[in-house]
């Protein structure tokens, strides 16, 4: 392993050992599960409401976890001076970045995706179709962290950061949202060209995905070091 | 990184072309503005009243050419910022700056008043439609732009997070246009009726146009003067600077 | 201590490296704190920078790390991401690691093994805690915990804020016997502080003149 | 005025100070906009589902934004030893409690719930129905304050500290939800009977309230003082 | 200073009141951190804590504050609510908040009106920086900012963890000159510290026996 692999490596490492150990990991799948828990409780219990409703739920749900995961993204190293020693490791910020994503991607969204497929019970999808959902969803996750994390960057030095993080990231989260609703719909109808229609949305949230972890990383290490002071 | 920041203090110590120009062009725009403003307005209130919606399809004439601008006033922030930030010209970044609230307030207003219209003309203040929503997206997006621009009080950081940001934004326009047209075609909602466009007569398209080009001018002219303003303020800041540090 | 000293006769840094600030200036908000400041180190030498609170020591080091962008002047420096410590008032510490987990890690950002990290919490006054959080440390051992960078990566210059902060007399000894090994094998130290340091022979005033 | 009072004002406003200069009211706010916002994507547009919807959803949106802002209502003087200073003030600790309580109810609840109204027509609710919702909210919510600070209190010293004040936090809230959605319910269905039913909701939602504000100041303040270390 | 003297020439505290420790212990988490602790303060007396890192200072003081347990023995002591000025290693400042509010918050909660604020700036050496955010402050800086709370509230007990960190010669002139001041006016401080405390009039020296 080269000594810059091995910086990657234990940057990544670092960043899911920390969420999980304050209990970031948890935080979010357990959000997950309350909204899913008290949403029949707003909405009245209706099952066959709930079930046309639940993919799309699902998507908003998983949104608004991982908004409210990225919004501390890079806060809490840029206030104790962890991000200081990130700049001074012999690894471009951008594959410093990159290895925070990755870190953040293992640590929260694979975690509330393999919740998913639970709280989709709860919500009463039939469970042939939850393979779809799931698929979806690990296809468009990746763009969701990419915006978030263009945001926490762009809002990391500033009071008021939090809003700031959600402002920006939430233009970002509308396209993946549709398409990923779409594909989940699509999926739930079943038939012969439904299979069609979800490679189609799957392939466009992977697209919509690889754009934006081409650009983000540069984004986000652009972000961060203007913020340094 | 370095040289961006000697343009800057350079700039700001002496932008004496860009301020010579802006006096000069300021006085002209400003009266061409309210010329154009005040011959749009008359013509549409001589516009006879619509067999279909009466009096209220002159609100077209501001909801048509805000929803315009609201789509210039971003772009126009992109190029701003491009140039700032690719040709280290800081005067991109003021105005980039300048343009925000004025693009944000012209999408404001596309929204507002295709709230009024949509009340009488669909019985509905809001529809998910998709040229509505991706305007409501639009508008989140100045509004993100501008609330990093206040959050960060350092010029020169808030400068570069805000041209980022407007560039990242910028690709995330057409995005968003595209998938929300998609969404919403595909789920067409039943129970609004919609208005068929209507086809514009000379007698609809002159007064249009007219209002058009009063509000780009409008728009322009209150840019240029936020930037005088930016400029300067940045301006005292410097005199403050080189005052205090003289007493020092 | 003795240990010390032998881990960094291993090292010799290069004994043409220099570090040298011409008309440094530095503005934070709308304030500029210090301008023509000027200085040159070489390999060997230790300046330690003094001023009153706020005349600028802490933003003058960050500037030399890199972390903060010049407001004037130039600087010919050691490259950052390889050769140069930075420690500052803000440690990076996480409370919810323990201190085994912590060495680990900066073993590894200083691109060694886990392994490389054992003998380090005795060396650092820590000994027999490698299981305790971070977060439950006293201000002087977390202070401690901090120097294991200075040990695991032999790079040619350091930069210290207030390096004797939080420590005993113990900690200072420690500290003091670090820096001498380190200038011996060919090594630069800057450290601002309010004390004196005895392994300084420079000294730089800022905010002098007002 | 007494030093006492002075002293409960100055907390008070030094809360909502805070909670306005750190963006967290904007936040919350921007939050409930933006979830909403995004359930459209999700559930597609159709108005006539998304109008009868909206009471509940605007109902679980609250209660995710609030528990959201509750987590880490202790946490930050905790760690940074405003707490300490709290504790060294001439007035029980229980006054000082209730002292930053009413500043989040302030602070957040109070502008969440303005928010309501615009939301609510951005969902098509008929705006005759509002108030009944908003008033069905201004009973519930310091229920869900009093709640949200319980479990923020007892997670406050504790790695996974969040987790834990949703877990705690969720049994309170699903009462208050029940009786607040079926409240705006009755109301927007309208009728005679319906202003005896939503005086009914609102007035159970007004003793969860009251009950949980005479429990909560002692409990809270306990749970404080046992994680002082 | 003279003004600081002034001030409190004015308030005079009780000369009967004392602070007591009688085989005082501390345990945080599993270990024991001290034991065995006595000590006997009154009126005009200033107890200096000294030991290793780790040995208990901070504990002890947070024991006496009433913020901490106290795992055996007896304390009497004056009414922490009351009677006592605790400033630790967390400082409780707000970064988002100016000094000119900060100073105004520490003022009601001394129960007084935010014009006793008003001249605290320059005396603490912070002139003319009433609008600038806490969170800009250089570490010094916050330092001399948590000292305010001793000017603005006469209690008679200071507890004081390290209370000469971060400050330059002219701030650890001040706390000197504060703690003299207040030592004349009847009160007591008890201030752990690495450093030796010119205003000190005895020793407790924590984990000796170890
Ligand atoms: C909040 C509600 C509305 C928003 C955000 C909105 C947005 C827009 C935008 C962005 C455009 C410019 C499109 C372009 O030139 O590419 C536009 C044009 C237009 N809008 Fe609206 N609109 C709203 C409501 C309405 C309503 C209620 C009506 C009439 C019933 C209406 C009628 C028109 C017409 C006639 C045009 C010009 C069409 C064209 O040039 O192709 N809009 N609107
Ligand atoms: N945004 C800002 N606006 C105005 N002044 C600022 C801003 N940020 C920092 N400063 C000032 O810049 C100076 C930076 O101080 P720095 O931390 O470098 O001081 P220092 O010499 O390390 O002080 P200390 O001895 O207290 O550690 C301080 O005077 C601080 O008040
Ligand atoms: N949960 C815990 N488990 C074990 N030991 C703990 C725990 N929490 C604190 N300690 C230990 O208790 C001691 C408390 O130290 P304290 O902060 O009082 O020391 P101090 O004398 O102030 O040191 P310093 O000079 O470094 O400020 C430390 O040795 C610390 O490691
Ligand atoms: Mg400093
Ligand atoms: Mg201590």
């Amino acid at each position: 392993m080269t000594t810059q692999r091995r910086i990657f490596a234990a940057i990544c490492r670092q960043h899911i050992r920390l969420s999980w150990r304050n209990g970031q990991t948890v935080l979010a799948v357990s959000f997950l599960f309350i909204a899913i828990t008290l949403l029949p409780f707003g909405l009245g219990p209706e099952l066959k409401l709930l079930r046309a409703l639940a993919p799309g739920l699902l998507w908003v749900v998983l949104a608004i976890s991982l908004l409210t995961s990225l919004e501390r993204l890079f806060q809490a190293d840029y206030e104790d001076g962890a991000l200081d020693r990130l700049l001074l490791v012999p690894l471009s910020f951008e594959a410093v970045v990159l290895a925070k994503l990755l870190g953040h991607y293992v640590a929260l969204v694979l975690p509330l995706i393999a919740a998913v497929p639970l709280a989709g019970l709860l919500l009463n999808i039939e469970a042939a179709r939850l393979p779809i959902l799931v698929a979806a969803m690990l296809c468009g996750a990746p763009a969701l962290v990419m915006a978030g994390g263009i945001g926490a960057a762009l809002a990391v030095s500033v009071r008021r950061g939090g809003l700031l993080t959600v402002l920006i990231a939430m233009p970002f989260y509308v396209p993946v949202l549709i398409f990923g609703a779409a594909a989940a719909r699509a999926g739930l109808q079943g038939g012969v060209d439904v299979a069609v229609d979800v490679g189609a949305y799957l392939g466009v949230l992977a697209a919509l995905s690889a754009a934006s972890l081409l650009l983000a990383p540069f984004a986000i290490a652009a972000a961060l070091r203007a913020a340094l002071r | 990184m370095l040289k961006a920041l000697e343009n800057i203090s350079a700039f700001y110590a002496n932008p004496t072309r860009f301020m010579g120009l802006a006096s000069r062009l300021h006085g002209p725009l400003w009266a061409l503005a309210v010329l154009l403003l005040a011959y749009g307005l008359y013509r549409v209130a001589h516009v006879p009243a619509d067999y279909q919606q009466g009096d209220t399809v002159r609100i077209m004439f501001v909801h048509v050419p805000a929803a315009w601008m609201a789509l210039f006033g971003y772009s126009f922030i992109f190029f701003a910022s491009v140039t700032a930030l690719i040709f280290r010209h800081p005067l991109g970044h003021v105005a980039a700056r300048a343009a925000a609230p004025v693009g944000a307030v012209f999408t404001l207003l596309a929204l507002i008043t295709g709230s009024l219209w949509g009340q009488p003309m669909w019985g509905t203040w809001w529809v998910w439609d998709a040229r509505l929503t991706s305007v409501l997206v639009l508008f989140f997006i100045y509004l993100g732009y501008i609330a990093l621009w206040q959050a960060i009080d350092e010029p020169t950081r808030a400068a570069r997070a805000a041209a980022i940001l407007a560039i990242v934004g910028f690709i995330n326009v057409p995005i968003v246009k595209f998938s929300v047209d998609w969404w919403n075609t595909l789920h067409q909602p039943a129970s609004v009726s919609r208005l068929a466009r209507p086809a514009l007569h000379a007698d609809f398209l002159y007064p249009l146009l007219i209002m058009g080009a009063a509000f780009l001018v409008l728009f322009l002219a209150i840019t240029l003067t936020r930037m005088q303003m930016e400029v300067l303020r940045q301006r005292l800041r410097v005199r403050a600077r080189a005052g205090a540090s003289e007493n020092a | 201590m003795a240990e010390i000293e032998n881990l960094f006769s291993k090292t010799q840094h290069a004994r043409d490296a220099q570090c040298q600030a011409e008309g440094l200036a530095c503005r934070r908000g709308a304030a500029l704190v210090f301008e023509d400041v000027f200085f040159h180190l070489t390999s060997g030498q230790a300046l330690c920078v003094r001023g009153a609170n706020g005349s600028g020591k802490s933003s003058l080091l960050r500037q030399l790390a890199g972390l903060l962008p010049l407001a004037a002047g130039a600087l010919t420096r050691p490259n950052p991401h390889k050769h140069t410590h930075y420690l500052g008032h803000a440690d990076g510490l996480k409370a919810a690691l323990s201190i085994g987990e912590t060495l680990a890690y900066e073993a590894a950002l200083a691109g060694q093994g886990a392994d490389h990290a054992a003998d380090l919490t005795a060396r650092l006054g820590l000994a027999g805690r490698d299981w305790q959080y971070v977060g439950d440390l006293s201000a002087g051992q977390k202070r401690r915990l901090t120097l294991a960078r200075l040990l695991l990566d032999p790079r040619p210059l350091w930069l210290l804020d207030e390096p004797m902060t939080a420590l005993d007399e113990d900690g200072r000894a420690l500290v003091g016997a670090l820096a001498k090994a380190h200038l011996a094998s060919g090594g630069m130290i800057i450290a601002a502080s309010h004390e004196p340091l005895g392994f300084a022979n420079a000294e730089l005033v800022l905010g002098a003149q007002i």
